[in-house]
């Protein structure tokens, strides 16, 4: 009974949603748009779960004096940062909680992001060699269009033609080899969902019985 | 030059130091700003969540409902709310060993209904629409024997770019799909084809790594701007 | 082969969906809109002779509902727009304007010349009403019924015992090579399941392959650090996982903490899985999954600690970073086919040789329509616009 | 090890130094490459440049912070041609993370260029409803916007007097890093024949060469490289054609690595002749 249940949850809900897309019926469309609501508040609930266990494990690295347990006490100020604030003093545009959002997080977050600038060199430094004919094409094509998208006068702007060139490999080559990818994905991405609903693929109701 | 004089900013910057200098080494620096980013903004989703969605879309409809089941006895939609609410609750059973397998009722019912959505939205978006792509662009079809007309009307390097254009499109979306055969050896003519499929594939691939190397390097401006500008005031 | 002839049949037929509504008879028409929910009415008239005067105000819009005695304005449209949606509208100041199911609603239309009395244009009425079957989706239902119908074939013929061969996907074959390695060298083995949640498809993927790993790693005993970006992710594979390590026969082996929840903000998990990869030093790093811009951030860092990287994403944009820094690339539909691969279960090698297939559809469609549009263009053209959808291409 | 190999053990960190040089450099020290301006970007300036001074002008900056380091060097080249011009600009945003951006660009701008809000500018602030709002235009920007950011109703301002609907308004243009500009094609020109102009990031400018050909926009502004031109053309350098300098380096010094490092790959090969294994997943 404890793998059925869910097991037959799974089933109706997989075939009532797939129903649900073909009708447009105002009951149809209720459902879809109290069901879009609906995960997501589960997964708000299932968050809680998340947060307890992040709390867990660096309250764990603190008592037991792990390996920088220091910075554990961190993160743990940064999780009581944000609650406290957040349901202390609302999110008001003004609020602390919007000024630790503005300085603390998207200033942290905007420079992970922009450390890609670093990586996508030293990437291009350390792969891109000419050691097989694919390798070859690949880093042709990274370069053309690298230097199709940036001033560089007229020798390679009208007698290169690069910054054309490098458009038609955008819309054509790549765009085939996009295609031919996603339409794979979809039929991976199908039979995986199938699998599930038909209770082949039940690795997601875990261990035990 | 003037420096800024707002503390946040200084806040701001610091931070931003401390991630930059992982590039060095790890060190305490980025350990710090890490673990602070971590829980920062681990804290802050549940915060968000709950005021953008429990708070709308479970509590005030659900109390709301309540209140006129009580004074009315009447059920109104909004009471449609207990049903996450209680599917959430089963969800946090997982913390109570005894009866956590409760849990996989909640999960049963989250993994089945977006199986559901999955299976339509692939067909439409990743199939349909892939393949009516392959044919159509901007509302033409992607060649036509008129284009290779053209071609030999006036011969020219544009014209043939145009008239073959389209025609490598279908080629190569074919090629690429003979590539993900799993039923066959990439041997004889499907391998050839396969390999075809690959050169497509890595020139695909370099086209949008070269792409995307502008839109990354502007994230970086963007943040030494901040540097040199709100913080440290080097430029107007 | 039988199959592919019935969908090009019935896609063909699904494609009357299509077909343009004729444009309508002079004067005013009112028609209920198809395929939604019901409470729309559009109208359409011609032009009007006075349009063409510079002075022209437009086209006024009245309605009249049953009970009501006199028609009303609810609407008007600019000089040369010939065409008005009736559907629920609530204005500033709070006052509904409703549009209901079953309803017989009156409409006039008049044109607005820059002086003088309105020009009555014409009446039409309508009712609204809700349908049950949306006819623009047929190609989805029908695509849908296809793809399902050949892979449930062929999970029952292998059911029935049928050999299916596989092909070798270089990635899979590395699996068990990286993880011994990890073992040789004492170090842990990381595993990324994406920065997606559990809604993703490629999500799920990522989580029923770790399953396979852990399996592997419960038997070398080698330790597992699987760090979630999604707290449902973090559920079920901790369930996966010790799963995994009771199949071995390693319960005890099993470390709670070893499947943890970190944060979903994107860049806040890739700082704590930087700090992590530079740290512990895993000797082998899996990402397979949903990734989006991090991907190149974390195998970078991966490939700058000396770690064998085997990476495995359905998201297009990212696969370039991944096969330029990672050892093995798991692209597209590989990813999907790696459950299939790993377990040699038949049911889902069923199911793969079931896409195989679909493939193989769709391939005949693509030259299908291709000879079509070296005949006759717009033979080519109906032919592909029966795959038209809603959905743009995400491409 | 001989010197080639070496160089291909290169430590990575010396490719960061060269990165940040790279970008800070030009930062401080511009060095005004050529920029060669393409036609969507002229389109717009020429627009701009054409409409009757006093000819209102909506700029909907919708986007926010993520995306601000390709996009707000837009707003402020389009701000000041408007500002210059005399052009009355009403300023809004569809995307709840603009307001704070709108307001500190349009602050420093009109400071810079001596321009008086509610003479020369307004900033309506953020309204839900996309579509709604674009909508409520065609009829009175008031349904949407009765007052201003500061609370201000409009009609306290004279700019506004006489600004009731599109047909007063001369362009809009939308300042985006996602879907937005398709909603004002839809609503606004669709609907009211409004003109549409857009700047956006590099990597959506892609999605919207069709509607340039459809001439659904009037004209377009494509990532950093869109700003850097239209700074050109209105002969004010800013964070644009800074941005842009510092993007060619960085692209050119990639290109550099690559080819050096194949380079000394070959010399490397010839040496030992044992050759590597192929990319991965090819």
């Amino acid at each position: 009974m404890r793998r059925e249940i869910p097991l037959a949850i799974c089933f109706l809900l997989g075939v009532v949603m797939t129903v649900q897309f073909f009708i447009p019926h105002a009951y149809s469309q209720w459902l879809l748009a109290n069901m879009e609501k609906w995960l997501i508040i589960i997964a708000i609930f299932a968050l809680l779960l998340g947060l307890l266990n992040l709390i867990k494990i660096h309250v764990q690295k603190v008592t037991r004096r792990r390996r920088d347990w220091v910075y554990s006490i961190v993160a743990l100020s940064g999780v009581a940062a944000s609650i406290v604030t957040g349901f202390g003093w609302g999110i008001g545009a003004e609020s602390p909680f919007m000024k630790l959002y503005n300085y603390i997080q998207i200033p942290m977050q905007a420079t992970m992001f922009s450390l890609l600038a670093f990586y996508i060199a030293s990437a291009s430094f350390r792969t891109f060699r000419a050691r097989t004919l694919e390798a070859t094409l690949l880093l042709i094509a990274a370069v053309i269009v690298m230097l199709g998208r940036v001033p560089l006068g007229h020798v390679v702007e009208d007698g290169l033609r690069l910054p054309a060139i490098s458009e038609w490999i955008l819309d054509y080559p790549n765009m085939a080899a996009k295609r031919g990818i996603m339409i794979g994905v979809g039929l991976g991405a199908i039979s995986t969902a199938l699998k599930i609903i038909l209770g082949i693929e039940r690795s997601w109701l875990g261990g035990g019985d | 030059m003037h420096i800024s004089h707002d503390i946040w900013v200084w806040i701001a910057a610091a931070l931003t130091l401390c991630i930059y200098s992982f590039l060095y080494k790890d060190n305490p620096f980025y350990k710090f700003a890490e673990h602070l980013l971590v829980g920062v903004s681990a804290g802050y989703l549940l915060v968000i969540d709950y005021y953008n969605n429990l708070l709308p879309n479970l509590i005030t409809p659900v109390s709301k409902g309540m209140g006129v089941l009580l004074t009315t006895g009447q059920f109104t939609g909004s009471l449609a709310a207990l049903v996450p609410g209680i599917l959430g609750l089963i969800i946090l059973t997982r913390m109570l060993p005894k009866v956590g397998w409760m849990s996989r009722w909640a999960l049963g019912f989250y993994f089945g209904a977006y199986q559901g959505l999955i299976i339509t939205g692939a067909m439409q978006a990743n199939i349909l629409a892939q393949v009516w792509g392959t044919f159509v662009k901007g509302g033409n079809p992607v060649f036509s024997v008129a284009l290779f007309g053209d071609f030999f009307a006036h011969p020219g390097f544009g014209h043939i770019i145009l008239a073959i254009s389209g025609p490598l499109m279908i080629i190569g979306v074919i090629c690429t799909l003979t590539y993900f055969f799993f039923s066959t050896e990439h041997k004889g003519i499907p391998g050839g084809v396969a390999k075809v499929g690959i050169v497509f594939l890595m020139i695909g691939f370099g086209a949008s790594f070269g792409y995307t190397v502008m839109a990354r390097v502007s994230l970086l401006i963007g943040r030494i701007n901040f540097l040199l500008t709100d913080w440290l005031g080097l430029i107007r | 082969m039988k199959k592919i002839g019935v969908l090009l049949a019935v896609l063909a037929l699904g494609g009357f969906a299509f077909a343009e509504a004729a444009p309508g008879p002079a004067g005013v028409t009112a028609i209920d809109l198809p395929n939604d929910a019901g409470k729309t009415i559009v109208l359409s008239w011609p032009a009007s002779p006075l349009d063409k005067e510079k002075t022209f105000q437009g086209y006024e819009i009245q309605r009249r509902a049953p009970g009501e005695t006199a028609f009303a304005p609810i609407g008007q449209t600019a000089p040369g727009e010939f065409g008005f949606t009736d559907q629920p509208s609530e204005a500033e100041d709070g006052t509904k304007h409703l549009v209901e199911n079953g309803v017989k609603y009156e409409y006039r239309v008049f044109a607005l010349p820059g002086k003088g009395e309105p020009v009555a244009m014409g009446e039409a009425a309508a009712v609204a009403k809700g349908q049950w079957y949306n006819t623009d989706r047929t190609n989805v239902l029908l695509g849908i019924a296809f793809v399902t119908s050949v892979i449930v074939f062929f999970i029952f013929r292998a059911k029935s015992g049928a050999k299916l061969f596989v092909r070798k996907i270089a990635g899979l074959e590395a699996v068990d090579e990286a993880i011994g390695r990890a073992t040789e060298m004492g170090k842990p083995i990381l595993y990324v399941s994406g920065l997606s949640d559990a809604s993703d498809i490629s999500t799920i993927a990522a989580m029923t392959i770790l399953a396979k790993v852990a399996k592997k790693t419960a038997e070398y005993e080698t330790p597992l650090i699987v760090p979630c970006f999604d707290p449902i992710v973090m559920m079920v594979e901790k369930e996966m996982v010790k799963e995994a390590y009771m199949e071995a026969g390693k319960p005890d082996a099993f470390d709670e903490d070893s499947v943890f929840f970190v944060t979903q903000s994107q860049f806040g998990y890739v700082a704590a899985v930087d700090g992590i990869m530079v740290r512990e030093k895993p000797a082998t790093n899996f990402y397979m999954g949903a990734f989006f811009a991090e991907s190149l951030i974390l195998a970078e860092t991966g490939a700058a600690t000396g770690a064998i990287q085997i990476a495995g994403t359905d998201r297009v944009t990212q696969l370039p970073f991944f096969i330029t820094a990672c050892d093995y690339t798991l692209m597209g539909e590989e990813l999907y086919a790696a459950t299939a691969y790993l377990s040699r279960d038949p049911l889902f090698l069923g199911s793969l040789k079931g896409q195989d297939w679909s493939k193989g559809a769709i391939m005949i469609l693509l030259i299908l329509g291709t000879i079509l549009l070296l005949i006759s263009t717009d033979a080519g053209l109906y032919f592909a616009n029966l795959f038209k959808t809603a959905a743009e291409s995400a491409g | 090890m001989n010197i080639y190999e070496k160089f291909l053990r290169l430590d990575r960190r010396y490719i960061f130094i060269f990165v940040a040089v790279g970008v800070v450099i030009p930062l401080i020290f511009p060095m005004g490459l050529a920029v060669s301006t393409s036609p969507p970007v002229e389109n717009v300036y020429k627009e701009i440049q054409s409409l009757p001074p006093g000819t209102p002008i909506v700029l909907s900056v919708d986007y926010d912070p993520s995306t601000e380091p390709e996009l707000s060097p837009m707003t402020v080249a389009i701000l000041r041609q408007c500002f210059s011009r005399k052009l009355p600009v009403i300023l809004m945003t569809l995307h709840p993370g603009g307001p704070g951006l709108a307001l500190d660009i349009s602050h420093k701008i009109a400071q810079e260029m001596g321009a008086k809000e509610g003479v020369d500018y307004v900033f309506l602030g953020y309204k839900a409803g996309l579509s709604a709002v674009i909508l409520s235009f065609g009829q009175d920007l008031r349904i949407s916007f009765p007052a201003d950011y500061n609370n201000v109703p409009l009609d306290r301002y004279p700019m506004m007097k006489n600004i009731k609907s599109y047909n007063d308004i001369g362009l809009v243009v939308t300042i985006s890093g996602s879907t937005f500009p398709e909603a004002w094609i839809a609503y606004a020109h669709e609907r009211y024949g409004e003109k549409i102009a857009a700047g956006v990031t590099a990597v959506m400018a892609a999605d919207y060469y069709p509607y340039l050909q459809t001439g659904q926009l009037i004209g377009m502004l494509g990532g950093l490289k869109g700003a850097a031109e239209y700074e050109k053309l209105s002969g004010r350098p800013d964070r644009g054609l800074k941005g842009m300098d510092a993007q060619t380096i960085i692209h050119l010094f990639i290109v550099l690595l690559i080819i050096l490092g194949n380079i000394a790959y070959v010399f490397v090969l010839r040496a030992q002749r044992r050759g590597a294994p192929g990319p991965s997943g090819a």
